[in-house]
């Protein structure tokens, strides 16, 4: 292991802010995931690791989690970190991060005992709890800095003090992030790399140049567009690996409108399977990364179940599908993600099948503001997302098939308007389950069903390939990717 | 007609006009050529051009055929190049002439009100105006139109002023003939030559305008236009050069046919060079 | 001793050219000192010949044959790079134009210093010594100022007089002037001939004068040739060609100078056509960034009365008002006070409305006929455009629209022509005819024929007078040449500086002219025997 | 000290004009689907109303429209562009700091544009209808023709990838630590690929314009009085023809440099040039409402300072302008 150099990497977009326990998104989580941290992390197996602290107890009943935090740790501005710190942050981010206060609904308390304890008492016992606590989903914040100031507009924001590897330098706007190495960090020899840059580079062509010409060493997924992948790791000397995601475990679909339209017939859905060759999706837009779903529940997420419906490509059956629901050739709206040219392209391909069985339909278009909008408002017929899965179907999934989900204005829930009261009582029941095994039992009924209906059409378990330079190891070592994986990694000369 | 013979006498605007009349040609018989339209998958992705005789211009990402592409595409580019600039054309040429022809408030008025649209720089403003009304072929022709209207309306006025100033007007006017009257059928047919001039470039200018919309992804997503294939095309490049080269060429050729024809029109409006004989 | 000798010099014209040759086999020669006036109808010829000498021909002319003779060499046949050492050092040239002969944007001093620099002559700080010492000696008012004046500061004849300087900074052999005074009203005119004759005297140089004024002929010239269809018709001494012409055309041109005598006025006292009563007229211009604004009292407080059937003549130097006060008069510029009344009705008062239905009492002559005809439309059109609008049927105007082209001597047929296919004088007749159609009782004629050579102008003013007689038509006429007034007018009123300083009968106005301004303006009208009554 | 006053009342009226924009803009802006708020929290991969509640009162959005219009213009009347919510930092300091690459490289770019197509466009006039005029004229229509960003990736992929000799994207070096000289220089290197890209365009329609502006005044009587002077061709070309050829030059050019402050987007979003275009863009994506009304303002605000220097230009070119009679 050799320590120092420096790592070039690509954030895509240029992220809104840094201070991740206002802002969640993307890239934030990409850069901010060196600056903060959560008390653990989870490896590729989605089992906990520590992180901020050091060991955990969960009570046989499930009513209590006790942290024990590392001793030793400061802020980057040189402050002791204390339990106090992980206290405030649980009401910071009741204010301000929507999936913590989802997973906290479930919390009675959290108390610090000593300095370096903490115990959260819970409501009732919820099985997915020990998946909440990764940077992203918890970031820890440091209370000197903003108890009782403004969040929002504390000035500290554009200079985000945290405990992690790296330190913030400088933020050139347009251009690149710089982080630098955290010297008191708690580990110690950790991390390796002297510096961190960030880089923006707004064109997809232009980042794999960046790539080729060694302006940077890293490509995080998605960073190109998956035409260009297959070039960039034929290069010499490239690695690529596709590990990272298994936290994330980002499912792609489409929300087929169930409250109007064509959309809202079942047959009609089925149809939508059927026709569509999601192999060659696969194949082709996605140059063969990913996994053709079975459901909703992601593979790579506890509690899959292969044990469903299925729907290949079948375009006669698709036919038959729709003249047995009378089909009258209503055109359908079809609207596209606006995140690049691969998913331009999938649209394209749907749409393309989907008209070979008879089906008629007009691609949508509007960036993300309007994307936003149009989803948020059910103002669709079909449209392509992808979301995460955070490791369990009572985080990632139970959201989108859920009636109590149903909300106007936001574009992460229960969007297509999916409404089966049964099953609702099962994704409760199946939370609250500290059973194991009677949990994957229910998700197995849960997905059987729910396959069966098809509220949405799912269309791929997408893989991010990241694309590196090989001289960079321990790139990625946990199943949140770069996102936090950087403490470890190092430079080979 | 002497205007046309001398027209035809350039070489180069002869070259122009029969580059356009192909590409025209050529949109106009794109569904007798390519009945299955320009979507359809028809073959392996990344085809090769010249490698298979059905697809001569190979396939793209998806495998659909370039050559269909690009001759829908044709319909596109023209449309949206000629349509806007009528409507340019139709909102400049009758403010500019006003604004010329009656000067004072009539004047101030009509510039101010133009000043506003040429404050805002005008690829901006078409961004800012395709993302409002969404990208459809509607809103991008729209767009390109109200960015492109204010130059013609200075250059009408402009011209206006001048022509108005000539004593042939003031002879009309002594003969007792209306505004209007004066306006239509004295003034504007002796502005017509720098009009037609600066229409061809405008043609040109909004169909760079469209692929340049298209390239940032605010391109109307059920066409085919030739600004689409290159913006699809730009992160393959290395691997597919002739996704966006060929679009290219075909952007590059139009574009130049529209200058040569515009060019050999100045000319032949032009007494200097039409009493040279060149 | 010839300084320049032509021999055969023949220049041939493009394709398409209204014939081959522009000039064809002339041969002369000029002597040192000696003043050679080169006269004849418009479009002879006489431009190229000087252009060819100084080796400016425009493209796509070219010389074809003959040889000219200057200081040793054939300089028609001599490289670029000679002919430019020759320019401005040995041969200089005067353009028609003075108004666009300048660089806009240079100042006067530099660009006469220019000439110095051309042919390496002085240190750069001694140019602009020279520069004013040329300054002085052509006369221009105000030499410190002048040197750094731009071309759009200095008035017309001022401008004339720089040309002056530069073509003689270098002390020419060969100074040729192409018409350079046509543009220019009698009092500069006179300025310039006498400033050039001085320098004959002085410098002995030669000098190759092209005009189609014979008052200055008469005034300056040595010896004179005649030039027609670019062929030399007729050479002698300038007393052998004007007192006894040869040729026909020659003979005709005489003929058609007016004379310098005055006739007898018969006082017209009919109703009034138009009385102007205090009319003013003032000119703001600029005001924009950086524009400060202009005043120009164009028209000042100005009154007088045309009768029926009348002729007043109008003169004055260049821009003085009259134009103004003639567009004025048809409310093509709106007074700002005054008025203006027109067969009983004042015209300042009426609302658009009237004013375009009472528009066809009065119509105008434009001074440009060329530009007052739009250049698409056929002849047709601008006759009839005028009376259909005032409600004469169509089959009605374009009977009438033939006959007035008859009655100018155009033909009938003349009228499915566009302008550009008429001369100049025919168009100057259109113009008059499209006047006619509208039925007026007032014509303003303006300089309607300044631009003709000679035995155009004859024509027209023979026009004008038949129509007065026949018509009973009222003609407000304004033009800068005297003696045209002198035979075509009943009264005359002269106008200086936006002011009426002088009106009155013709003989009257002549013979006993009141203002110092008259008296200038009289006494400066090129070649003498001026001021006789007719007997 | 009439100019001063000129100057002023101009830039009152330009104020006024500015104001009754940034009206405009404004409803332009909010016209645009979707708002700030929603592009967060659809960003953040999960939401809930409170979230959207709380960005949307935190980004003054809960508020009746006129009120946000009568703030957003009480804030333009004190010369404040208002608040980035979405960066974290005043809309003033966000441009302030993009306007400097943005003006390096629209400025050398216009610069480059200018004196390359007003030089070729003299080459050619001087040799009109010759091959060097014909190479001239068609290499500079291709240049007007050629779409700007295909002509972008062309350059990156000869210039940058396959020689190697530039660098492809970026405005400096990141984290090289140069100062100084050295920096210039390595700002340099990286302003020749997109400069030119930009450039090349307008070069284009200078060259255009220079031609035939060139070959109209060489047609004008004063041209010949110079010859006549003996003066050798190349001066009169210089200090004559060119001179008055100018000034339909100048016209043009002053209203493009205006333009060319905002309307850099396709280059700046190519070669990762960090301008206001993209600022402008980017913003635009997010709904960033304060910001993409600054750079509106702010390029609005170039366009009317260029259309000023250009009259100045013009008046130092022609003394016709602005002189007393
Ligand atoms: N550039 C040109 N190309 C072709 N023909 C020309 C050109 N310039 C002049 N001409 C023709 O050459 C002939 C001689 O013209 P020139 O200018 O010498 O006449 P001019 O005697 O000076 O007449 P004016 O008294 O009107 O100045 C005319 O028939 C004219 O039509
Ligand atoms: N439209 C105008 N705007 C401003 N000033 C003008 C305008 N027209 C004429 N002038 C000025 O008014 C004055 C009188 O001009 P006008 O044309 O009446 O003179 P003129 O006597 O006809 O001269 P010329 O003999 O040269 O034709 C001149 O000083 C002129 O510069
Ligand atoms: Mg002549
Ligand atoms: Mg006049």
């Amino acid at each position: 292991q050799q320590d120092g150099g420096r790592l070039d990497l690509i954030v895509q977009p240029e992220p809104p802010g840094l201070m991740l326990g206002l802002v969640q998104n993307g890239p934030t989580q990409m850069v901010a995931g060196q600056i903060y941290e959560s008390l653990l992390r989870y490896n590729k197996d989605l089992e906990p690791q520590p992180s901020l602290a050091k060991e955990w107890e969960i009570a046989e009943d499930g009513m209590t989690y006790t942290f024990k935090l590392q001793e030793g740790v400061t802020w980057h501005d040189g402050e002791p970190f204390t339990s106090a710190d992980v206290v405030f942050s649980t009401v910071f981010l009741q204010d301000n991060h929507a999936r913590f206060r989802g997973a906290f609904s479930h919390v009675e308390s959290v108390e610090a005992p000593d300095d370096l304890t903490i115990v959260i008492k819970m409501k009732e016992p919820y099985g997915p709890f020990i998946n909440a606590f990764e940077a992203g989903s918890m970031p820890i914040v440091p209370k000197h800095i903003y108890e009782g100031t403004d969040y929002a507009t504390n000035e500290m924001n554009n200079t985000p003090i945290g405990t992690g590897p790296y330190k913030f330098v400088e933020w050139e706007k347009g251009s690149f992030i710089h982080l630098t190495k955290n010297e008191d960090y708690y580990i110690d020899g950790l991390p390796h790399i002297d510096d961190l840059y960030y880089r923006v580079v707004p064109d997809a062509a232009s980042r794999a140049v960046a790539f080729e010409t060694g302006e940077v060493q890293v490509l995080p997924g998605g960073a190109v567009e998956n035409w260009d992948v297959k070039r960039l790791t034929e290069m010499e000397g490239v690695c690529s690996t596709s590990d990272g995601w298994e936290f994330f475990a980002p499912h792609a679909w489409m929300w087929l409108n169930n409250r109007e339209g064509p959309t809202s017939n079942k047959l009609f859905r089925q149809a939508v399977m059927y026709a569509m060759d999601r192999e060659f999706v696969k194949d082709v837009v996605w140059n063969g990364y990913g996994t053709v779903p079975t459901g909703p529940v992601s593979s790579k997420t506890n509690f899959y179940s292969d044990d469903v419906p299925q729907y290949p490509h079948d375009p006669e059956k698709a036919k038959e599908l729709l003249a047995e629901m009378g089909y009258d050739g209503t055109p359908v709206r079809l609207l596209p993600l606006p995140y690049g040219e691969t998913w331009q392209r999938w649209a394209e391909a749907v749409k393309q099948n989907l008209e070979e069985v008879g089906i008629k339909v007009d691609i949508d278009s509007a960036d993300v503001a309007g994307w936003n909008e149009k989803t948020a408002n059910w103002d669709y017929d079909m449209a392509f997302t992808y979301l995460y899965q955070y490791g369990d179907p009572a985080l990632g999934v139970a959201r989108n098939y859920v009636e109590s989900q149903i909300k106007k204005g936001s574009p992460w829930n229960n969007v297509e308007g999916y409404v089966n009261p049964e099953m609702d009582k099962m994704w409760e029941a199946a939370a609250l389950e500290p059973d194991n095994a009677k949990r994957q039992e229910m998700y197995t009924t849960i997905q059987k069903q729910i396959v069966e209906d098809v509220p949405v059409a799912w269309l791929l378990e997408i893989e991010f390939p990241t694309i590196y330079r090989c001289n960079v190891k321990n790139l990625i070592t946990t199943g949140i990717g770069l996102n936090d994986g950087l403490r470890d990694a190092w430079i080979e000369e | 007609m002497t205007l046309w013979k001398r027209f035809l006498s350039n070489r180069g605007s002869l070259l122009g006009l029969a580059i356009l009349i192909a590409v025209i040609a050529v949109a106009l018989l794109a569904p007798v050529m390519f009945p299955r339209g320009p979507w359809a998958m028809v073959q392996r992705p990344f085809l090769v051009p010249f490698t298979n005789e059905d697809l001569p211009l190979g396939t793209d990402t998806l495998g659909r055929d370039v050559l269909a592409g690009l001759v829908y595409g044709a319909r596109v580019s023209l449309l949206v190049g000629l349509v806007s600039t009528v409507m340019a054309l139709l909102i400049g040429v009758p403010l500019g002439a006003l604004a010329g022809f009656y000067g004072k408030w009539v004047d101030e008025g009509a510039m101010r009100f133009t000043e506003f649209f040429q404050t805002i720089p005008n690829f901006a403003l078409a961004i800012v105006l395709v993302a409002i009304l969404e990208p459809t072929l509607t809103s991008i022709t729209i767009a390109i139109a109200i960015v492109s209207w204010p130059p013609v309306a200075r250059l009408v006025r402009a011209e206006v002023m001048s022509v108005t100033k000539r004593e042939y007007v003031d002879a009309a006017r002594l003969a007792g003939l209306s505004n209007m009257h004066i306006l239509v059928r004295q003034v504007l047919p002796n502005t017509v030559s720098p009009i037609i001039v600066m229409a061809s470039l405008m043609v040109a200018t909004a169909i760079l305008l469209e692929s340049s919309l298209s390239f940032l992804g605010l391109g109307d997503p059920n066409i085919m236009s030739w600004g689409f294939q290159i913006g699809a095309a730009r992160t393959v490049i290395r691997s597919a050069w002739w996704l966006s080269f060929f679009p290219g060429v075909a952007i590059v050729l139009t574009v130049l046919a529209l200058n040569l024809i515009g060019e050999g029109l100045n000319d032949a409006l032009n007494p200097h060079l039409a009493r040279k004989g060149r | 001793m010839s300084v320049l000798a032509i021999n055969e010099l023949n220049i041939a014209l493009p394709r398409g050219a209204d014939r081959d040759f522009a000039v064809k086999d002339c041969t002369y020669e000029i002597g040192s000192g000696e003043i050679l006036c080169v006269v004849g109808e418009s479009g002879s010829g006489k431009s190229m010949t000087a252009n060819a000498i100084m080796g400016l021909l425009p493209e796509g002319v070219t010389v074809a044959k003959g040889t000219a003779q200057f200081g040793g060499q054939d300089i028609l046949r001599i490289s670029e790079t000679q002919q430019r050492a020759l320019r401005g050092e040995k041969i200089a040239m005067i353009f028609q134009e003075p108004m666009t002969a300048l660089n806009p944007l240079m100042r006067i001093g530099d660009q006469i210093a220019e000439v110095f620099e051309a042919h390496n002559r002085h240190r750069p700080a001694e140019r602009r010594e020279k520069a004013l010492a040329l300054i002085r000696e052509v006369q221009l008012p105000d030499p410190e100022k002048i040197i750094r004046a731009y071309p759009f500061q200095l008035s017309g004849g001022q401008r004339q007089r720089a040309m002056i300087a530069m073509a003689l900074a270098l002390e020419p052999e060969l100074l040729i002037a192409d018409e350079p005074t046509t543009a220019l009203d009698v009092t500069t005119q006179a300025q310039i001939l006498r400033l050039i004759l001085d320098l004959r005297e002085r410098r002995g140089m030669a000098v190759m004068f092209i005009t189609h004024d014979f008052g200055v002929v008469a005034e300056i010239a040595d010896r004179v040739i005649v030039m027609r269809y670019g062929e030399i018709v007729e050479r002698g001494t300038a007393k052998e060609v004007l007192e006894t012409p040869q040729h026909d055309y020659t003979k005709r041109l005489l003929e058609a100078i007016p004379s310098g005598l005055v006739a007898q006025s018969v006082e017209v006292a009919k109703a009034p056509a138009l009385e102007i009563r205090n009319l003013a007229k003032t000119y703001k211009t600029g005001g924009g960034l950086f524009r400060e604004k202009r005043e120009v009292r164009a028209i000042d407080n100005v009154s007088l009365t045309i009768a029926r059937g009348e002729v007043l003549g109008l003169v004055g130097e260049s821009g003085s008002g009259k134009s103004t006060l003639g567009r004025a008069v048809v409310r093509l510029v709106t007074p700002d006070s005054g008025e203006v009344v027109v067969g009983g009705t004042d015209m300042a008062a009426l609302t658009d409305a009237e004013l375009r239905k009472a528009r066809h009492k009065v119509q105008m002559v434009f001074q440009d006929p060329y530009a007052s005809l739009n250049p698409r439309h056929r002849i047709m059109r601008a006759l009839t455009d005028g009376p259909i609008a005032k409600g004469v049927a169509k089959t009605q105007a374009r009977a009438r629209a033939k006959e007035l082209m008859e009655t100018v001597g155009l033909g009938a047929d003349a009228v499915d022509r566009y302008p550009h296919e008429f001369s100049g004088g025919q168009r100057q007749r259109i113009g008059i005819a499209r006047a006619l159609a509208m039925d007026p009782e007032l014509i303003i004629a303006d300089e309607a024929v300044s631009a003709l050579d000679v035995s155009i102008q004859a024509q027209v003013l023979d026009l004008l007078r038949d129509l007065r007689t026949r018509f009973d038509l009222s003609i407000l006429f304004i033009t800068h040449d005297l003696r045209v007034a002198a035979q075509l007018c009943d009264r005359i009123a002269v106008m200086q500086k936006g002011k009426l300083v002088e009106i009155g009968p013709v003989s009257e106005v002549f013979l006993n002219p009141q203002h110092d301004y008259t008296r200038t303006l009289l006494a400066a009208v090129p070649g003498g025997g001026w001021g006789q009554a007719a007997e | 000290m009439q100019i001063a006053g000129t100057i002023l009342s101009r830039l009152f009226k330009a104020a006024i004009t500015l104001l009754a924009i940034a009206i405009l803009n404004f409803f332009l802006v909010h016209a645009a689907p979707g708002d700030p708020a929603t592009v967060l929290a659809g960003e953040a991969g999960a939401a809930d109303e409170q979230m959207i509640a709380d960005l949307k009162a935190r980004f003054g959005l809960d508020q009746p429209f006129h009120i946000q219009l009568a703030r957003y213009v009480g804030n333009i009347v004190t010369l404040d562009l208002g608040y980035s919510f979405r960066q974290g930092q005043p809309v003033l300091d966000l441009i302030l700091d993009r306007l400097p690459a943005t003006l390096i490289l629209t400025l050398t770019a216009f610069w480059i544009s200018l004196l390359a197509g007003v030089a070729l466009g003299v080459a050619a006039s001087a040799r009109v209808g010759k091959f060097t005029d014909t190479l001239i004229t068609s290499v500079a229509l291709l240049f007007y023709a050629t779409p700007l960003y295909w002509a972008a990736l062309m350059a990156v992929l000869v210039f940058s990838v396959q020689l190697g000799w530039l660098p492809g994207f970026g405005y400096e070096t990141v984290g090289s630590g140069f100062s100084g000289l050295a920096r210039a220089w390595d700002i340099l290197k990286h302003l020749i690929l997109p400069a030119l890209t930009l450039g090349l365009f307008f070069m284009a329609v200078y060259m255009r314009m220079t031609r035939a502006s060139m070959l109209e005044v060489a047609q004008q009587d004063f041209v010949k009085t110079a010859r006549a002077k003996g003066l050798a061709p190349a001066t009169i070309r210089r200090r004559h023809i060119l001179r008055n050829a100018l000034l339909p030059v100048v016209t043009l050019a002053g209203l493009q440099a205006g333009q060319l402050v905002g309307g850099a987007v396709l280059t700046e979003t190519v070669f990762a040039w960090p301008g206001i275009g993209r600022l402008m863009f980017e913003s635009l994506a997010a709904r960033d409402y304060n910001t993409i009304l600054g750079v509106f303002l702010v390029s609005a605000a170039m366009v009317i300072v260029f259309n000023i220097l250009t009259d100045i230009v013009y008046r130092l070119i022609d003394p016709r302008i602005g002189h007393k009679a």
